[in-house]
């Protein structure tokens, strides 16, 4: 196996494209380096993205937010403009792995390595994050729910890698939050998780809802009618059953060693419904 | 060995009680300790193990030819490269390297010597093992059932009945009394099924050792270990050596709570050392901890308790059924022996079954055998007290075993502390705190019988008047620490002038392994001993200085004083003294003690548990707990307390968590820290804890082992606390949130 | 295979090695460098014992090649004390007992550590979530967060 | 002569009764004299107990002493973890 570390986008590109390489991208490394050691992963090359400069940092554009694909999830977690705007999408990233973790692991590797359970998914999905994809043919920009195709598989091309996730501003009276269940209260992989970005009229009512759903199916799950649920309501009792129950109706869980189906389907509606009067306090907050 | 009975509760101590600092600590807050893994030798290879992907399956052939040529191998060994153990140990070399047939999920089948880690485990893929796959079974019950798949036949002992399948190895049944006429007498007969999962020790050290041997059969070892005599013997025996030639030194050891009391890749390296000429040391990662080291059993037990409404038990019956994996030698026997140990009761019966399945060899864990018999009496007992609105402090304080008990396994108890400790818990502020929403109180007792054994202490008076303590048993805790606190007080030198250390197996004769809370107990007991020896023969040399009987010169305060009618007549000889002429009064002065030691106390504990369940997601937290314990006497309070906060906590997540989860392939399906969810930080609170001291008798202070007791109550504490908050009755562990979730919901939909 | 020559600085000093791609840093320490320190436990960043930090970062050691290590700053247990003197924490783990077996004791130090630069003033609460990836299976941790908690109160006193 | 309590399936070597009495003076004595009286124990003697003599556990120390008036049970072997 060879280690490359390129300086720029271009040169990144180019050690990925090479097919005889089989080359995978390391970033955080929190994923690829499990996978290596249990024999689930054999890289020919490891391209090292993180000496890339631009990948490093988080700017503000025009658009809203750009988090670069090396930049960790405890740096998102220390940078106030982006907390404060994307309470939720930065929560979720601050829930994967344990302190130690938090100092590599990013939303990019989160997105890339397509565990149905990625906990910053969920929330990115919610926010309508949209990520960046350098590759040999140029660049181009998809919705995050565009990406995994199934447990461990993503729609990325040969020589294709992912150098941001962009955030759109921050709406006024809008709100975002994501709650996962796990049986500790820390250090496990999501059982269910839900992320919740919704806006609200000055009277309070909920305008547009985005309700994304974590390891309750092979991919993340956007869940319309659950965003239905919410939109004309002031998220009253009603309108959160009947979220719930739009949540549960649209999860597709497994049983495993995490836990039940039938837990999943029923936990992801109690997720939700928590996750969203957070979202929904915080957009009152913007007023 | 006669026991001293020189009355340990009048005595005052000077050291013996205190908390000084462990004589060991620096080295391991600054990364210098050296443990299993941090040795290395000049040409050393590295060992790896081919283990099998199935969970039952005849070897037909292993071709190890491609491995062996490829470049940097250094040697492969198979079972053919072990001579036939000796009688009594098969078990354990077959659990070493699979002989016939692959038993579990992670059974070692061969091991190769490589110049790299990672040439090794290339290596391991070109080995061909032919494998016939067999039918497989890992659930306890299934196991036990007439036409369950055999993992061994003929093996039952004479003790089983006809009717069971060939996984049954034998039966015990302990009792007194008429159990049938003693529940006729009963208000209410309570019959309850119970469950526990196997759960792991879960130590952070994974094994590890390196092994030299070289052509005239003389061997080195160094290891992590809870008892390097042990693996001496066990290895020189598997190897066919003399113990002589084989020395093991005992690393620093992280963690064992029983898992390091046997042997797994220490005979390997030394067949490969063997085999290649050179060092080879090996070192599990944790997914080969989990798979295929010794988890403890898990169980399947049924309880019939006979109650009074004024809460007098009539009569107490369980049945207890413990896999304990591939072989034989589950810990049924102590679980049947401790299930009702707490309870005077005039009729009491327990059979137990041992039963082997497709699971990795059990090995001793923490209280072996008696936390999952506790669950199920402990939870019967809390669910008919609840029953008849009685207080169950209360109830247990009316049944409690105490000093002339005939104990549920046979023997009369002496002074014993368990009636101490539920009424120090009626007295703790904890128990009557108030609670919050969703909040539960449970409370549960737990009995350990601790042990002594062969224990070899030898004590140095250097020239200088400092003290050596040399002995056997790898410090797992803080030990050192005590054994010098014990010289000190014997000595009647202050404690820093001690030094403990850890000997390999050549300073010294036979050390039982560190187990069954013996250390403080027994270790301490030949410590004190050989201060005495020592004593002894400074007293002796002050004698001959000044030139009166030896019987006229006393021992006092850290100096040898003239007694009797010379009282006066000469200055006090300190120890520095003394030492300094050593040389001229009959050469270096040292004192030793060999025994097996008799005479360990048992000890009881009572804890209460607090626990919040969200009604939604099943999610429990521990909100407060308190720990209880008779120590007889604390050496060490800090390490004493850090026993009793650990055991508890092993408890909780045995309790909560953690469980070895097989699939229907019977493939291991959570072999790391991930998906074995043992307790972090953020689960819990402060564990408080209640020393309290009932001296045993068998010991010159008093001493009790501690470190058992005190992970047998959590798992009943919290189920009752979960039961307390929800209103259901838990009879599963671990109580996962999706099984306390469902039974929520099942009680209401009820 | 070629191997990847590496400058980084170690516990403040400038240090080269040689390791081979795949090589984790905490195999580069513990087996190039003779740092055995940092333990492994689970090379899986389940365990938190072979922490250290990076560029002031708290990392798993397992969960970094030894070939991300150009140019950066490691620090690692064995750089704690400041020649004979004990850090605070690692005095108060002893005065506290907060260890028994003290496998684990090595990664809590760093990540205390790394956890008090950070916020000098944690409540029990934060320090128990900051150290959630640092198992310990004796303690029970009660005598760790003590012992983090009293270095803390000593350390903002002395600062 | 000792009374000696046994554990209930060995019930089956002592023609069903759970205590037995034999001579012995200490527990070498103890354990022959078992053996001797009734052969169906010697597989378990030799798969180990533990004796419990006056409340207190012993494994294997042969000279420990035995009087009449002693409690003895003989106890599954014991192990610690």
């Amino acid at each position: 196996m060879k280690y490359e570390a390129p300086s720029t986008i271009d040169d990144a590109i180019a050690l990925l494209a090479d097919a005889q390489a089989a080359a995978s991208v390391l970033s955080g490394g929190t994923d690829l380096l499990v996978r290596m050691r249990a024999d689930m992963a054999a890289p020919g090359a490891i391209v090292d993205i993180k000496r890339i400069p631009a990948l490093n940092e988080i700017t503000e554009t025009a658009d809203g937010w750009r988090i670069g694909a090396a930049v960790p999830s405890a740096v998102m977690s220390e940078h106030d403009g982006l907390a404060r705007d994307w309470p939720g999408v930065v929560e979720a990233a601050a829930l994967i792995g344990s302190t130690q973790v938090q100092g590599r692991a990013t939303l990019a590797g989160n997105l890339c390595n397509a565990s149905p359970a990625a906990d910053s998914v969920p929330a990115m999905v919610a926010a309508s994050a949209k990520v960046e994809i350098a590759g040999p043919g140029g660049t181009r920009t998809v919705p995050v729910e565009e990406i995994p195709t199934g447990p461990g598989k993503t729609s990325l091309a040969a020589g294709e890698f992912v150098t941001a996730i962009l955030l759109p501003k921050r709406a006024a009276l809008s709100g975002d939050a994501y709650l996962r269940f796990i049986p500790r209260t820390e250090m496990d992989i999501a059982v269910a998780g839900c992320g919740i970005a919704l806006s609200l009229d000055d009277t309070g009512t909920c305008q547009s809802a985005r309700v994304a759903l974590g390891a309750v199916g092979p991919t993340v799950i956007l869940a319309a009618d659950a965003a239905s649920a919410l939109i004309g309501t002031k998220l009253d009792d009603a309108a959160l059953e009947a979220l719930a129950a739009a949540c549960s109706a649209a999860a597709t869980p497994i049983d495993d060693k995490r836990g039940t189906a039938a837990y999943r389907k029923h936990v992801i509606g109690v997720l939700a419904k928590r996750a969203a009067k957070i979202a929904y306090a915080r957009a009152g907050e913007t007023a | 060995m006669a026991l001293d009975k020189n009355a340990p509760e009048t005595r005052s101590f000077k050291v013996v009680g205190s908390r000084p600092l462990r004589p060991d600590g620096i080295d391991k807050v600054t990364g210098r300790a050296r443990f299993g893994a941090d040795m290395s030798a000049p040409g050393m290879l590295i060992g790896h193990i081919l283990r099998s992907p199935h969970a039952h399956a005849r070897i037909r052939a292993i071709d190890t030819s491609k491995a062996e040529a490829l470049a940097g191998v250094k040697a492969v060994v198979t079972r053919a490269d072990f001579a036939a153990a000796p009688e009594g140990m098969e078990d354990v070399l077959d659990n070493c390297m699979a002989g016939e047939k692959a038993l579990y999920d992670g059974h070692a089948v061969a091991a190769i010597a490589a110049t790299s880690a990672a040439i090794a485990r290339q290596a391991a893929k070109l080995i061909e093992v032919d494998y016939e796959v067999l039918p497989h079974v890992t659930d306890v019950d299934a196991a036990m059932a007439p036409g369950a798949p055999a993992l061994h036949d003929g093996r039952s002992d004479e003790t089983v009945p006809d009717g069971y399948s060939a996984n049954v190895m034998s039966r015990v049944e302990y009792g007194h009394g008429d159990i049938e006429a003693g529940l006729a007498k009963a208000d209410r007969v309570l019959e309850r099924s119970y469950k526990t999962a196997a759960t792991h020790q879960g130590y952070i050290e994974p094994h590890a050792c390196l092994a030299t041997m070289g052509p005239d059969g003389q061997a080195d070892l160094w290891c992590c270990t809870q008892g390097h005599y042990m693996v001496r013997n066990t290895c020189a025996a598997l190897l066919g050596m003399d113990q002589g030639q084989l020395r093991v030194t005992a690393s620093e050891i992280g963690g064992g709570f029983g898992g390091k009391t046997t042997v797994f890749i220490e005979p390997v390296a030394l067949a490969l050392a063997r085999k290649a000429g050179r060092p080879v040391k090996i070192v599990m990662d944790r997914t080969e901890v989990l798979r295929a080291t010794g988890p403890t059993a898990s169980s399947s037990i049924d309880v019939r308790i006979g109650m009074t409404k004024d809460g007098r038990i009539t009569a107490a019956d369980a049945e207890l059924r413990y896999q304990g994996g591939a072989y034989p030698g589950s810990p049924v026997g102590m679980g049947s022996m401790s299930a009702f140990a707490p309870y005077d009761l005039e009729n009491v019966r327990t059979i137990g079954y041992d039963v082997v399945t497709n699971r990795p060899k059990q090995a001793a864990y923490r209280a072996p055998g008696a936390p999952m018999a506790a669950f199920a009496v402990e939870s019967a007992i809390d669910e008919l007290a609840k029953g008849f609105g009685l207080d169950p402090l209360d109830v247990r304080l009316k049944n409690a075993a105490r000093e002339g008990t005939r104990s549920s396994y046979g023997p009369t108890f002496p002074a014993i502390g368990l009636e101490a400790t539920l009424r120090a818990a009626k007295d703790h502020p904890h128990w009557s705190a108030p609670l919050g929403p969703n909040q539960g109180r449970g409370v549960a007792c737990g009995f350990w019988f601790n042990f002594g054994g062969d224990t070899c202490v030898t004590l140095n008076v250097t020239p200088d008047g400092t003290v050596t303590v040399t002995e056997g048993n790898p410090d797992i805790g803080g030990s050192r620490a005590s054994m010098s606190m014990m010289a000190a007080e014997e000595l009647g030198i202050p404690y820093e002038k001690v030094r403990t250390v850890i000997a390999d197996t050549g300073a010294l004769g036979q050390n039982e392994v560190t187990d069954g809370s013996r250390v403080t107990f027994a270790v301490g007991l030949a410590t004190i001993e050989a201060a005495r020896a020592a004593k002894r023969e400074m007293c002796a040399r002050v004698a001959k200085i000044w030139g009166i009987d030896e019987e006229a010169v006393i021992w006092e305060d850290g100096a040898a004083k003239p007694a009797g009618p010379n009282a006066g007549d000469y200055p006090p000889m300190t120890l520095a003294e003394i030492a300094a002429i050593a040389s001229n009064t009959g050469g270096p002065i040292a004192g030793h003690h060999e025994v097996n030691a008799e005479g360990a106390g048992v000890s009881f504990a009572t804890h209460i548990a607090d626990t919040e369940v969200d009604p939604d997601t099943g999610a429990t937290r521990i909100v407060r707990y308190t720990v209880i314990q008779d120590a007889g006497k604390a050496v060490h309070p800090a390490y004493v307390e850090g026993q009793f906060q650990g055991g508890a906590v092993q408890g909780i997540g045995w309790a909560l968590n953690e469980e070895y989860i097989y699939g229907a392939d019977g493939i291991l399906q959570n072999p790391g820290f991930l998906d074995y969810r043992i307790p972090v930080a953020s689960d819990l609170p402060m564990i408080d804890t209640v020393i309290l001291e009932i001296p045993n008798p068998g010991h010159p202070y008093g001493v009790r082992g501690v470190g058992e007791t005190s992970i047998v109550p959590p798992l009943a504490a919290v189920a009752n606390s979960v039961s307390a908050a929800t209103g259901v009755r838990m009879t599963d562990l671990p109580m996962s949130p999706p099984k306390v979730l469902a039974a929520v919901q099942g009680q209401q939909e009820g | 295979m070629s191997q990847i020559h590496v400058t980084t600085r170690l516990n403040g000093d400038e240090t080269e090695f040689l390791c081979d791609a795949q090589e984790t840093l905490l195999d580069v320490l513990r087996n190039r460098l003779g740092l055995t320190g940092a333990k492994e436990g689970c090379g899986t960043g389940d365990c938190g014992a072979c922490s250290v930090t990076v560029d002031g970062r708290l990392v798993c050691s397992c969960l970094m090649l030894g070939a991300e290590a150009v140019g950066r700053e490691i620090e690692t247990v064995e750089n704690m004390a400041d020649g004979e003197t004990l850090h605070p924490l690692q005095r108060k783990f002893l005065e506290h007992a907060a260890l028994q077996c003290g496998i684990c004791t090595p990664g809590i130090l760093v990540a205390a550590k790394s956890l008090l630069e950070q916020n000098p003033s944690p409540t029990e609460e934060e320090a128990r979530y900051w150290l959630a990836g640092n198992l310990c299976r004796c303690t029970g941790y009660d005598k760790i967060i003590r012992a983090v908690m009293d270095a803390a109160e000593e350390m903002r006193r002395a600062s | 002569m000792v009374k000696v309590r046994i554990w209930g399936s060995l019930t089956a070597a002592t023609d069903g009764r759970s205590e037995v009495e034999v001579d012995a003076t200490n527990l070498r004595e103890l354990l022959d004299s078992l053996a001797q009286a009734y052969p169906g124990l010697q597989p378990q003697l030799k798969r180990g107990v533990t004796v419990a003599i006056d409340g207190l556990l012993y494994n294997d120390d042969w000279f420990t002493p035995i009087s009449d008036d002693s409690e003895v049970v003989l106890l599954s072997r014991l192990q610690g973890g």
